[in-house]
């Protein structure tokens, strides 16, 4: 039960922690993308589609990443040089991509709403040489599927790519101070549309993954919302990868324990289903008193701008 | 040419139950009659009367709705329209109106046949229900399943679960694997295409998914045990086609249960030889007790709470027919 | 990322009332064009489409009134999230304001026995404080802890609903297939004028809002102060002005709007609190707020834009059989466009943004 | 303009226009190989613009560049940069949450394969450079956390790094005690000599004269004048700066200081931002109809002291009264009690850089306009419109954000809003902090009005010239403490630098080094 739950935990933090590090570049490059969904279900429906026709995983995988970034170019794009702002381009694109997905998914693929087909390969789980057989721990960590254990590789690979290199700084200076990096002669644009694009290519990840990894099968906004839990994620850590990549990780605990908590209490689902987002507002709240105890007592008045 | 509105519940197409099944309908009576048909898809339940009433303004031959919630929004509009036809698909028992033709599905009886497949079925005697929304319409199935799975072995654990969510097939991945972890081996998915997720976990897990609406046995063929298929089209089509014929009856319930080819669990070649034979035999049977009236298949709306309608020895009430009313 | 960033790209469309009015023109231009070509790529007539979704919510009494009605509760959610922002509050919880006003509203509604001049007011009352309440929380947060209010809405938003069809599916359930509660009684139903819609007294409460909102931004001193803390929250805590407790109380009386905005959905549209009524009013209402560029006179020109298609849609899905789809990307076009640009990049001189000297670097919590 | 090879910077015509505003017409300037030029000019004269157009921020609209004899059109910094050019800009452009060395490499990184960069040759390099210069530095110091003179030199720093040959510094003098500023000097003149070519604006005279080889005078978008700096006097620039002649220093009455109490802080106590203990211990009064200047480094607590006293900080201990009622951690209760504040931080605190000059002129005065909660706009626009002609804002329109204005504009929309109020306690943190030489002029004599209308002024700064023009009485706050309460008439700029420098606890016995390097300056 225990070793399922959290095998069930890693399986369901997989696309927020994809989103999760997809938002997070944006947001150390100072933009707010609440698009996340948008680029997301793209990549979902490209993928499915991609895979049905080829019948390959792998240009499946990045014909949705591919198309994911198309609409993060096209945020980037209204935001960078038509200069709309960030927020409501975002908003804007998301609904673009749920109604064009399922314009498409008619247009394309003749389905009304639901589009799934028994000769789109699956992923095969894949079991990991010496710790699948470690008591506990190898039921939880071995046989997930390729891209569960990518999207947990790419957590230290952002981590790395942000504090180790030249991109990292330059990236994290443009959201500290643009004003800075412009008169140090970089290029912020281009990192802004960079990270925007980059930001497609996680979440290409993570659609990609949700409807060929998670299950095999593409539906009419199907994210549900899981960008929006990923961006809470994000602010949450202060964009930080791996604190955000935890706060990602207890929230799918949280989930896969609501999921299982039926049979066991016998309590109203609705009731249920509250666990994950009563639990991160907790943990906030836990990490805001722990903030600020001490600094209200002599620090200066703070209001913090987002 | 005969003109046909069908408006859809606020879940709208792609639902893979009512709305899909209705528009199903609709094309083969669009070829069959020489009509032809609009779907109008209202966003709310706020919607459904400026939507009846504007199609009513332009004059189709039929407006076809389905929904309990547009029971009211349709007879506001039918007083205002006295000559407007009006259909209303699976609802309740009460005639609506004069200018209105309402049917009943007997989903209940099905999912009884369904669940009673299952228990005969299962090797691990426990079964599962992924329901979406926490709905009455939806305890409706559960309760049907319930009392079929209880019928052919009172020792059948069945477990209840609601994914909240109609169109997150991963949620409905996750319920169901959750369900699978504790031993069940069949899992009924009455969850639009949250479904989806249950026959994909069926697959994953070589267990059995049912499902539900239309015939989803091709889903997987082999981990879908049968499907509970409602023929919401099959009344579409009737009611296109008693405009088509002058047999429309204002007022009118009609009934789609077994005895009618309402409901139905599917058999096709992609489950063939998932079930026994002598279950087959059984289930054959357990029919025509049905429709003879000797078995009475509790419908979730006419339960009382704690009531026991059916079934010997005494049975556990489930806690949704526990909460119901 | 930072308030000042809402600044950065001045000018939304339809705020101001005449001047800006010519940029709105070119981006709907661009943006009809744009979707005429996705109308022609499914192989439809644009033309035929344009001119029936015009129609559809334009002509006639029955679609012009399904216009109003299909704006009304976008009047309350986006007027909500246009103060808030306005004030450099992020209030994306509007959503869940609106189903917590909705609720009350619902429960006062028919467990209340009172004449309609008592009761009417009452519910409305109710229903502002149940937004209200939901409002709290988030914005108590940030002042207290500084916790971000994005987050905290975000997660408010799911529990409202949650607990919503809780409470309408096992504590409160009226009898019956329905997951809501039972009917409002007669004394608190806001009236409707039309067979056709349900557009309500509702729609003049939210018109009148924005109106009262307008006078407020633009005359008052409580709008001048939340305009500044909007656009430096330092400068207006150093300048004398309350912050913590303005940006409480642009909180509350945001999610009190948002909430009066589940009234009329529940006192005028539904009759009833309807478990998952809301097909998403709280981000319309944001991009209706942003369009506006927070002015509460473009909140109303904003939602009747919205309005209009999605009146509109139900018409064009009447007479094309196309589907719900189509306008929704077309709406989206139209608000990815509006909120672009263009104009300048096009008609003005070339030149690239300024250095960013007014918005400075988006500050970040340490 | 001359062709000879020594001129490695010459503009010649450069026109920029902001909309229909036109910040520079046609202003031509050559800069030599191994000289200091100064560039003076009053708030708004275009100086700023003129050099961030050099430095490629800015596109210019007519006009040319030549840089080392060839033509140039810069897009962008990074290619100004890659030319040689460097700029300090006085509101540093900083990452203030990385460390020195990040700050210095950012742009030009040194890499170790993989795109990763390589920290320790970033730091070797950084060590080394500071050295090179005489510019002491730890590079892995987290600007945030540095002194303004430290964030400075990391400024001066990051174009030498990229070898800059054209330095261009925009009032880097403006935040400087005086200590630092001789170090600064000194630093150019080190450059200089080793071929560099220094651009340097600044509004004080006596540095022109002091450190430059050449000085130009701007006014209204031109070079009005270039002129070698020999023979010059302070009143001939600022003749020349401003059109007519100016007071370079107030004239004021003896100071009549009654024995009203209007600012008294007893015992205070107050951390700073990460907890350390930054006033420690504190005690003072300021009466009415005095002056009082406190002048202390940078960093030593004084914005702790100040904001503990505007309510924008709660104290630790101790107490805080304004005019006799008790401060509170609430600027607004501060302010009703009779305060009026001109902060230093004029963009995060003191203005709302993207409102409206209007709107920044009203803010803590909104209660005077309108009834009930009614504004009445007009009337705040026509008193707004009155004080920008009344404080000579240059540049300004009631509804252009106050972030389109030049510096020392800003400050005087501050000085504006806040000198007005009715208020009977002034705080005027660097009141004259980029201001010219015109407005420092008037903006000192608005500060002894006010004294000799009986209020009470409370100047913190910086600069010692400021405190010594102003006060009647200085206060030297040194890490937290009070370490000297000094009558202005009787003591001298070297005394309070000392103790400003912690070298003094007792009356001072001249230290030679130290007033002979503050006599190359006054
Ligand atoms: N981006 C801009 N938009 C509009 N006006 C501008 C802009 N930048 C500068 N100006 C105007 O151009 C003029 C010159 O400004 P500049 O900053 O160059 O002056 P300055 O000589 O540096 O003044 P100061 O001594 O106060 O720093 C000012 O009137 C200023 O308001
Ligand atoms: N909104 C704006 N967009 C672009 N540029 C602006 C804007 N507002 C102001 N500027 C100009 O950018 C320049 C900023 O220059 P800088 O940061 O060197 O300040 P400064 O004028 O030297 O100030 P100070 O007098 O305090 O030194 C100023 O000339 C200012 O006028
Ligand atoms: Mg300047
Ligand atoms: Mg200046």
């Amino acid at each position: 039960m225990d070793a399922d739950l959290a095998f069930s935990a890693i399986r369901i933090s997989t696309p927020l922690i994809f989103a999760a590090m997809g938002g997070l570049l944006t947001y150390q490059a100072g933009m707010l993308n609440i698009a996340l969904d948008g680029f997301m279900i793209v990549a979902a429906f490209a993928a499915i589609a991609i895979a049905y026709a080829t019948g390959s995983l792998t240009i499946a995988v990045a014909g949705g990443v591919a198309c994911a970034v198309v609409m993060a170019g096209l945020l980037a794009l209204f935001n960078l040089r038509f200069r709309a702002h960030i927020f409501i381009a975002g908003v804007a694109v998301t609904f673009l991509a749920y109604g064009l997905t399922a314009l498409l998914l008619r247009g394309i693929l003749g389905e009304e709403g639901v589009f799934s087909s028994n000769t789109i390969p699956n992923f095969p789980p894949i079991a990991i040489p010496f710790i699948k057989d470690i008591p506990v721990l190898g039921r939880v960590l071995s046989g997930h599927t390729l891209l569960v254990y990518v999207a947990y590789l790419c957590v230290p690979v952002v981590a790395w790519s942000l504090y180790r290199t030249r991109w990292g700084l330059r990236v994290r200076v443009v959201g500290e101070a643009e004003d800075a990096a412009l008169a140090a002669g970089i290029r912020v644009e281009r990192i802004k549309v960079q990270t925007m694009l980059l930001s497609g290519v996680f979440c290409g990840l993570a659609g990609a993954y949700l409807s060929l990894g998670y299950v095999s099968l593409f539906a009419n906004k199907m994210t549900n919302e899981r960008g929006l839990i990923a961006l809470a994620a994000i602010f949450f850590a202060k964009g930080r990868p791996y604190p955000t990549a935890l706060v990602a990780l207890l929230f799918g605990t949280a989930t896969a324990l609501s999921v299982r908590l039926p049979q066991m209490t016998g309590a109203a689902p609705q009731l249920l289903q509250l666990i994950p987002y009563v639990v991160t507002v907790l943990a906030l709240i836990v990490v805001g008193l722990r903030n600020a105890r001490g600094r209200n007592r002599h620090g200066a008045w703070k209001f913090d701008v987002t | 040419k005969l003109r046909v509105a069908m408006i859809t519940s606020e879940s709208g197409l792609g639902d893979r139950s009512f709305n899909d099944m209705m528009v199903e309908g609709m094309k083969r009576a669009e070829k069959d009659f020489d009509a032809e048909y609009v779907v109008v898809q209202p966003r709310a339940v706020s919607e459904f009367q400026s939507a009846i009433a504007r199609a009513a303004a332009q004059g189709f031959d039929i407006i076809v709705g389905s929904s309990f919630d547009m029971i009211k929004p349709m007879q506001e509009v039918a007083k205002a329209f006295p000559d407007q036809k009006f259909g209303l698909v699976d609802v309740g028992p009460d005639p609506l109106g004069p200018n209105i033709v309402s049917t009943v599905t007997k989903d209940w009886e099905g999912s009884f046949l369904v669940g009673w497949i299952a228990a005969k079925t299962t090797k691990t005697g426990k079964i599962g229900f992924v329901g979406g929304k926490d709905i009455p319409i939806i305890h409706r199935f559960f309760v049907g399943y319930y009392y079929g799975a209880k019928m052919a072995n009172p020792a059948t654990e069945v477990f209840e679960s609601y994914s909240g969510t109609f169109t997150d097939p991963a949620a409905g991945k996750e319920y169901t694997l959750a369900l699978i972890n504790q031993g069940s081996d069949i899992n009924f998915a009455v969850a639009g295409a949250t479904s989806a997720g249950v026959i994909d976990a069926a697959k994953e897990t070589k267990t059995f998914a049912i499902g539900v609406d239309s015939n989803q046995n091709y889903m997987a063929p082999g981990n879908v045990l049968t499907s509970m298929v409602k023929r919401v089209d099959n009344q579409a089509y009737d009611m296109v086609k008693s405009v088509s014929d002058g047999t429309f009856k204002g007022g009118e319930v009609k009934y789609y249960g077994l005895a009618e080819d309402g409901v139905a669990a599917a058999m096709d070649d992609n489950n063939k030889g998932l079930i026994a034979d002598a279950v087959l035999a059984d289930v054959d049977t357990l029919k025509a007790k049905i429709l003879s009236g000797e078995i009475v298949v509790p419908n979730y709306f006419d339960l009382t709470p704690g009531q026991k309608e059916m079934g010997t020895p005494p049975m556990a009430t489930p806690p949704s027919v526990a909460n119901a009313k | 990322m930072s308030t000042e960033a809402l600044d950065a790209a001045p000018s939304f469309p339809l705020a101001g009332l005449v001047k800006p009015l010519v940029q709105p023109l070119v981006a709907v231009a661009i943006a009809v064009l744009v979707g005429g070509l996705l109308v022609l790529a499914l192989g439809e007539n644009p033309i035929e489409v344009y001119s029936i979704l015009v129609h559809g919510s334009l002509v006639g009494w029955p679609n012009f009134l399904v216009t109003l009605q299909m704006m009304s509760p976008l009047l309350f959610t986006g007027l909500a999230v246009a103060i808030s922002f306005r004030a450099g509050l992020w209030n994306i919880g509007a959503e869940g304001q609106m189903i917590m006003g909705a609720l009350a509203a619902g429960i006062v509604g028919y467990a209340v026995d009172l004449p309609t001049a008592l009761h009417i007011p009452l519910a409305l009352i109710a229903a502002f404080a149940g937004g209200l309440a939901w409002a709290l929380l988030p914005a108590l947060l940030r002042v207290w802890l500084n916790l971000n209010e994005l987050v905290v809405c975000l997660m408010l938003n799911p529990i409202a609903l949650l607990l919503s069809g809780y409470v309408s599916t096992h504590l409160l359930k009226a009898p019956g297939p329905t997951n809501k509660l039972p009917d409002i009684a007669d004394t608190a139903a806001l009236p409707t004028f039309s067979l056709y819609s349900q557009v309500n007294a509702g729609f003049v409460i939210g018109l009148v809002l924005c109106l009262v909102f307008a006078v407020v931004n633009g005359g008052t001193k409580k709008g001048f102060e939340w305009k500044i803390m909007g656009l430096n929250p330092r400068f207006a805590y150093y300048g004398g002005i309350r912050v913590p407790l303005q940006a409480v109380l642009v909180m509350m009386l945001s999610g009190g709007i948002a909430g009066l905005g589940g009234a009329e959905q529940v006192l005028g549209e539904y009759r009833a609190f309807y478990d998952n009524f809301s097909p998403g009013y709280g981000f319309d209402g944001i991009a209706v707020a942003m369009l506006a560029n927070f002015h509460p006179v473009g909140v109303v020109l904003a939602a009747f834009l919205f309005g209009a298609l999605n009146g509109g849609s139900a018409v064009l899905q009447m007479m094309t059989g196309l589907s719900k789809y189509l306008v929704q990307v077309l709406q989206f076009i139209i608000v990815l466009i509006l909120a672009a640009q263009f104009s300048w990049a096009f008609l003005g001189s070339r030149r690239k943004a300024p250095p960013a000297h007014a918005a400075p670097a988006a500050p970040k919590e340490e | 303009m001359s062709e000879t090879p020594l001129d490695v910077v010459s503009i010649s015509g450069v026109v920029k226009r902001f909309g229909d505003f036109t910040a520079i017409h046609d202003a031509s300037l050559t800069v030599r190989r191994g000289e200091v030029h100064a560039i003076v000019g009053e708030n708004g004269a275009g100086k700023s613009t003129l050099m961030n157009i050099l430095y490629g921020l800015l596109p210019r609209d007519a006009g040319t560049i030549e840089l080392f004899g060839r033509p140039v059109t810069f897009s962008g910094p990074a290619e100004a940069i890659a030319a040689g050019v460097g700029m300090v800009h006085q509101h540093f452009k900083l990452a203030p949450s990385f460390t020195v060395a990040d700050n210095i490499i950012l742009g030009s990184e040194p890499l170790a394969g993989y795109g990763r960069i390589d920290r320790a040759r970033a730091e070797r390099d950084t060590a080394a450079i500071s050295r090179r210069f005489g510019l002491d530095l730890d590079p892995r110091a987290v600007v945030g956390a540095l002194p303004v003179g430290l964030r400075q030199r990391v400024e001066i720093l990051k174009t030498l790094y990229r070898e800059a040959q054209i330095l261009i510094l925009d009032e880097p003098t403006a935040v400087l005690t005086p200590q630092e500023t001789r170090e600064l000097f000194a630093t150019m003149r080190t450059l200089a000599e080793s071929g560099h070519s220094i651009v340097f604006i600044t509004h004080k005279l006596r540095e022109v004269l002091a450190v430059s080889n050449r000085i130009s005078v701007m006014r209204q978008g031109r070079i009005v004048a270039t002129l070698d700096n020999e023979g010059v006097t302070a009143q001939e620039i600022a003749g020349l700066m401003v059109g007519r002649s100016v007071l370079l220093r107030v004239k004021k009455a003896k100071a009549e200081a009654r024995d009203e109490v209007l600012l008294k802080v007893d015992g205070l106590e107050a951390r700073g931002e990460r907890g350390e203990a930054a006033v420690d211990g504190l005690s003072f009064a300021v009466r009415s109809g005095e002056i009082v200047g406190l002048a202390g480094v940078q960093g030593n607590g004084q914005d702790e002291l100040v904001e503990c006293i505007a309510g924008l900080r709660r104290p630790v201990a101790g107490s805080v009264e304004i005019c006799g009622t008790k401060a509170v951690a609430d600027p607004r209760r501060n302010r009703a009690a009779g305060l009026a504040y001109v902060p230093a931080d004029r963009g995060g605190v003191g203005l709302s850089l993207a409102s409206g000059i209007w709107e920044n002129l009203t803010v803590g005065h909104i209660e005077e306009f309108g009834r009930g909660p009614f504004l009445a706009i007009k009337a705040a626009r026509a008193r707004a419109a009155e004080l920008i002609r009344r404080f000579d804002v240059r540049g300004a329109t009631l509804d252009k954000p106050a972030g389109s204005l030049s510096g020392g504009n800003q400050q005087k929309v501050q000085i504006a809003r806040e000198l007005t109020r009715d208020a009977r306690l002034v705080i005027a943190e660097q009141p004259s902090q980029g201001v010219d030489i015109g407005a420092i002029e008037s903006i000192h004599r608005t500060l002894v009005e006010m004294r000799d209308a009986g209020r009470a002024v409370f100047v913190v700064s910086a600069d010692l010239d400021e405190i010594f023009s102003l006060s009647d009485r200085i206060l030297v706050i040194y890490r937290g403490r009070i370490v000297a309460d000094l009558v202005a008439s009787e003591t001298d700029p070297e005394t309070v630098g000392r103790y400003m420098g912690g070298l003094e606890e007792a009356p001072p016995a001249a230290a030679a080094s130290v007033s002979e390097a503050a006599d190359h300056v006054h």
